[in-house]
């Protein structure tokens, strides 16, 4: 049997005309639900970044002691800068410790007075490539012998030598955690949402011609010469919806990320390209996908005749 | 052609059955007519033959397969051999005269050439070369008929089957139908016309089978309409 | 009742018009035969006394209105006052007989028990008693025309429009449903009948009009199918 | 003419029945966007909370001289106290203050032991109503002419003497704005999202009943009389999607908000009942309005026959 290969193209250019009030309903909600998945999407990437340059402020200080050897303290530092996951370290000085101290009480001015000389110690500060792996590097750095030389109470370092802010640390990961979870799984609702939307609404058109599935079915067209052009027609309208999707949430983007990097000077509000490139296949796909698969399993209910 | 044994067709248990018993046989290059009170099952017969439906009990031969245990699959080509009138039309709504005929061809995969020399003139050939570019709702009642009519016979298939195909149209057009299923008959095809057309069925003198209540009461080489009334 | 004054129908300009320039009369209580060939105009000029279409011009009242002008709310009234079975049937895919009738009293605010009174008997008339809970497409042709039949009078309207009510129907059956119309015709209710009928026009001799694109081509009291052929 | 008012009611049920495919999937599409908007509903109005707690924790700390006269600080607390918006006010002794200060500096213990008698002021603590209104409480209590009194330096008390952290409050509430802002934007577009999806999905239903309609009409009903079981159709639908989000919305609720609970102990995740309330009113009623309005307008598209 020879094939046209036109047809099906033809075919489904003119049934997407023809049959334009469902194909208008059906492609304005595969616009509707990508849209909401795109927004949402874009919305916890943002959110993700925030968090992370929250996560990212957390370091370990170790506190050197006043009579520490040069030597010992640069050996120290060179060995925490081979732990596993850490990123860089930074040396304050007494004097820099003075001159933050100074900064952050700067409203009670009688404390700064009464200090003789400098108590404050030098330090150590360490920072991480993963913030949540804070308490391994701790542990290395506990472990070091040359720690002992460093410190000024070698024998419990953690109570006061080393700081990292334990609880503030355990509470900010729980509720980073919690976002990054909550994001995640209205991410997943949200894409499970407008894929049952999309394949409802492409079952109901199809629910709308099962008659003419019938008829075609008893004029002796195959099933794949039937589906064919319904399941490209399911490919095109998602096709149109989801690069309408994604052509709005550029447009959006354009307008809201430098709006709110104005308003959240302090906040790092980026949309990276590759996750915008992401967000595309992700609509993309998904939605050319649905369509196939939703077009596809609706007409088969009606292929039985 | 076609053979039915003991062929019975109920749609509701506990109702009576709309065929009951049938048996017969139609020979290749016959033409048949098929007649009966409404609702006796002329229709039920030739949706059978179709495999539109499936009988209750009995065994069905369309051109040697045997159309009851048929694989899914091989449906399609069972009826791509069949042209199928139906009483109801069953027109694709969103096509033209000459997409729904051309459609019987699309579907054996003839070339946009072949269809574009053979849809125009079947249409012709029922008085439709005006509304080749009308869709159904925009024809009248016996000008999509006579659309069902081309589309059944626009592949030449070796059996035709006919439901009331006249039912929408005047006694000139009938006659020209009619004679148009005539000549297709001499060329081999097999048809089988359901009809209330007394005065068609007296004229011709083909063989026609009588329902009455899903069973077959008369079944005549030459026959007329019948029903004294 | 009836009065139409030069009326054309043009669905698709620059082709021939459906209707052109169509007068006549029709005075309560008449019974009246369409007749013409299949595109004629037939189902054209019952649809639009119904005031399902507009005409392109023209003049026309039924039942002293003029349906041409008018207001959109006042139309169901004036199809309350016509019952019409379609050629198509039209019956409402998801009720059964019953109600598909039940539904033209429904309309007019029948009580229940009216309802439950008179659907019965007028499906019994039509020799549908059997069918009263069948769905549509649960019923043969033939049966779906007499739902539409049976639809269109049950309410006793003074006047009754039929798009060739007995195309599906057996000439047995036809000729019960034509003597019905005669009967609802002699309580003195207007009755209009679209047909190919011959047989049938020929033996009641009532008023017959004959179109032929479009025109009216004949205006006979008591007169016959005609169209020699 | 009389009416038939039950007509109506079994008119809509057998409707709703015979037409199930349709129904369910309307009820379905329903259900899940009307679900989407409350749970969007619930998790912002839980974040409003956290946000609010965040807020709430900005306070007004007026520091007081040491040779302050008891009776003026007592009448500028009196003072201080009818001032609008301000919730309520504690006075913290330099002890209190002091034993603050060991506890922030602990891993400092040189500091401390520097210390001489006790350098850290008493102060006033002033908790706030609207922690957004600070300023105008800051610049009413810098009015106050008691104020002079009790303070180290009258000249300029907002420099050293009254500490209200100005830039981090600043930032915090540009912060929760923002985070306001975008949680009721979304929640707005998923409103008005779903009211266009369930509009839709019903306009898609009457469209495949379109020819019915044109029947009725041909038959006689009047508008009204084909409307009313279509409306009372898209409102039953509604309402039974409605209800069922509500449900699971409670369901879930049930679950989530405990293991919320459990894992930010230092959050306040709660749902007030009111907020329930609210969200059911919410859901069912726009539920309900657009089923009224999506079957109306279209029906009213095919009741031009
Ligand atoms: N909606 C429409 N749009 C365009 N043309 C139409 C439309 N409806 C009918 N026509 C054309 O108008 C002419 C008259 O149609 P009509 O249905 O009145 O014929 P009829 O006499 O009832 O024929 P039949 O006996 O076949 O039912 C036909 O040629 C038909 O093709
Ligand atoms: N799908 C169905 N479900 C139940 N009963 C049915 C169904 N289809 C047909 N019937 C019944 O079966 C009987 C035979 O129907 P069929 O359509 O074969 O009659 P017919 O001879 O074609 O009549 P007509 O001349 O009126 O078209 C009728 O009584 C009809 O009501
Ligand atoms: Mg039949
Ligand atoms: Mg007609």
């Amino acid at each position: 049997m020879a094939i046209n290969p036109g047809y099906f193209i033809r075919e489904t250019i003119s049934s997407f005309r023809r049959n334009w009030v469902m194909s208008l309903v059906a492609v304005s909600i595969i616009y509707i639900s990508l849209l909401l998945v795109g927004a949402f999407f874009l919305t916890s990437s943002v959110l993700n970044t925030i968090v992370s340059s929250f996560e990212a402020k957390v370091s370990v200080q170790v506190f050197v002691k006043d009579g520490a050897v040069p030597a010992d303290v640069e050996a120290l530092q060179a060995n925490i800068q081979k732990i596993p996951n850490v990123k860089s370290i930074a040396y304050v000085t007494k004097d820099q410790a003075l001159a933050r101290f100074k900064e952050r009480t700067k409203n009670s001015p009688q404390l700064v007075e009464q200090l003789r000389g400098n108590p404050l110690p030098a330090s150590v500060e360490v920072a991480l490539v993963d913030p949540r792996q804070v308490q391994t590097v701790v542990n290395a750095i506990v472990k070091d012998p040359l720690l002992a030389k460093v410190v000024k109470n070698p024998a419990n370092p953690t109570q006061s030598d080393i700081r990292y802010g334990q609880n503030v640390v355990d509470n900010l990961f729980k509720a980073t955690g919690v976002i990054r979870i909550f994001a995640a799984a209205f991410l997943i609702l949200l894409l499970l949402v407008s894929l049952v939307l999309i394949g409802n609404t492409i079952r109901l058109a199809i629910f709308a011609r099962r008659r003419e599935i019938g008829i075609m079915r008893l004029v002796g067209a195959s099933n794949w010469f039937i589906r064919t052009p319904f399941l490209l027609e399911g490919v095109l309208q998602s096709l149109v919806g989801s690069i309408l999707a994604i052509l709005t949430l550029l447009a959006a983007q354009a307008v809201i990320v430098p709006w709110l990097q104005d308003n959240l000077k302090f906040l790092p509000v980026t949309i990276a390209g590759a996750t915008f490139a992401q967000l595309a296949g992700l609509l993309v796909l998904s939605g050319v996908l649905i369509g196939l698969l939703g077009s596809g399993t609706a007409v088969r209910r009606y292929l039985k005749v | 052609m076609i053979s039915m044994k003991n062929v019975s067709k109920i749609y509701v248990p506990d109702k009576p059955p709309a065929l009951s018993e049938v048996d017969c046989e139609i020979a290749q290059g016959e033409f048949v007519f098929i007649v009966g009170h409404s609702g006796s099952g002329k229709s039920t017969f030739i949706r059978l033959l179709l495999r539109e439906l499936l009988p209750t009990s009995g065994q069905i031969t369309v051109a040697n397969q045997d159309v009851i245990h048929m694989k899914n699959a091989k449906i399609p080509f069972l009826r791509r051999n069949i042209g199928c009138v139906f009483q109801d039309f069953k027109l694709l709504p969103n096509k033209t005269s000459y997409e729904n005929v051309a459609y019987a061809l699309e579907v054996i995969g003839k070339s946009r050439h072949v269809i574009a020399t053979q849809v125009p003139e079947v249409l012709r050939l029922v008085g439709l070369e005006e509304k080749t570019d009308s869709y159904p709702d925009e024809l009248s009642g016996g000008e999509q008929q006579r659309v069902s009519i081309a589309r059944a016979f626009v592949n030449r298939p070796p059996l035709l089957l006919a439901d009331e195909p006249t039912g929408n149209l005047d006694p000139a057009t009938s006659l020209g139908i009619m004679s148009l299923l005539n000549r297709i008959n001499k060329t081999g095809t097999t048809v089988l016309v359901a009809t209330h057309d007394r005065e068609m069925v007296d004229s011709m003198r083909k063989r026609v089978i009588a329902l009455e209540n899903g069973k077959i009461i008369r079944d005549q080489s030459r026959g007329v309409y019948g029903y004294g009334d």
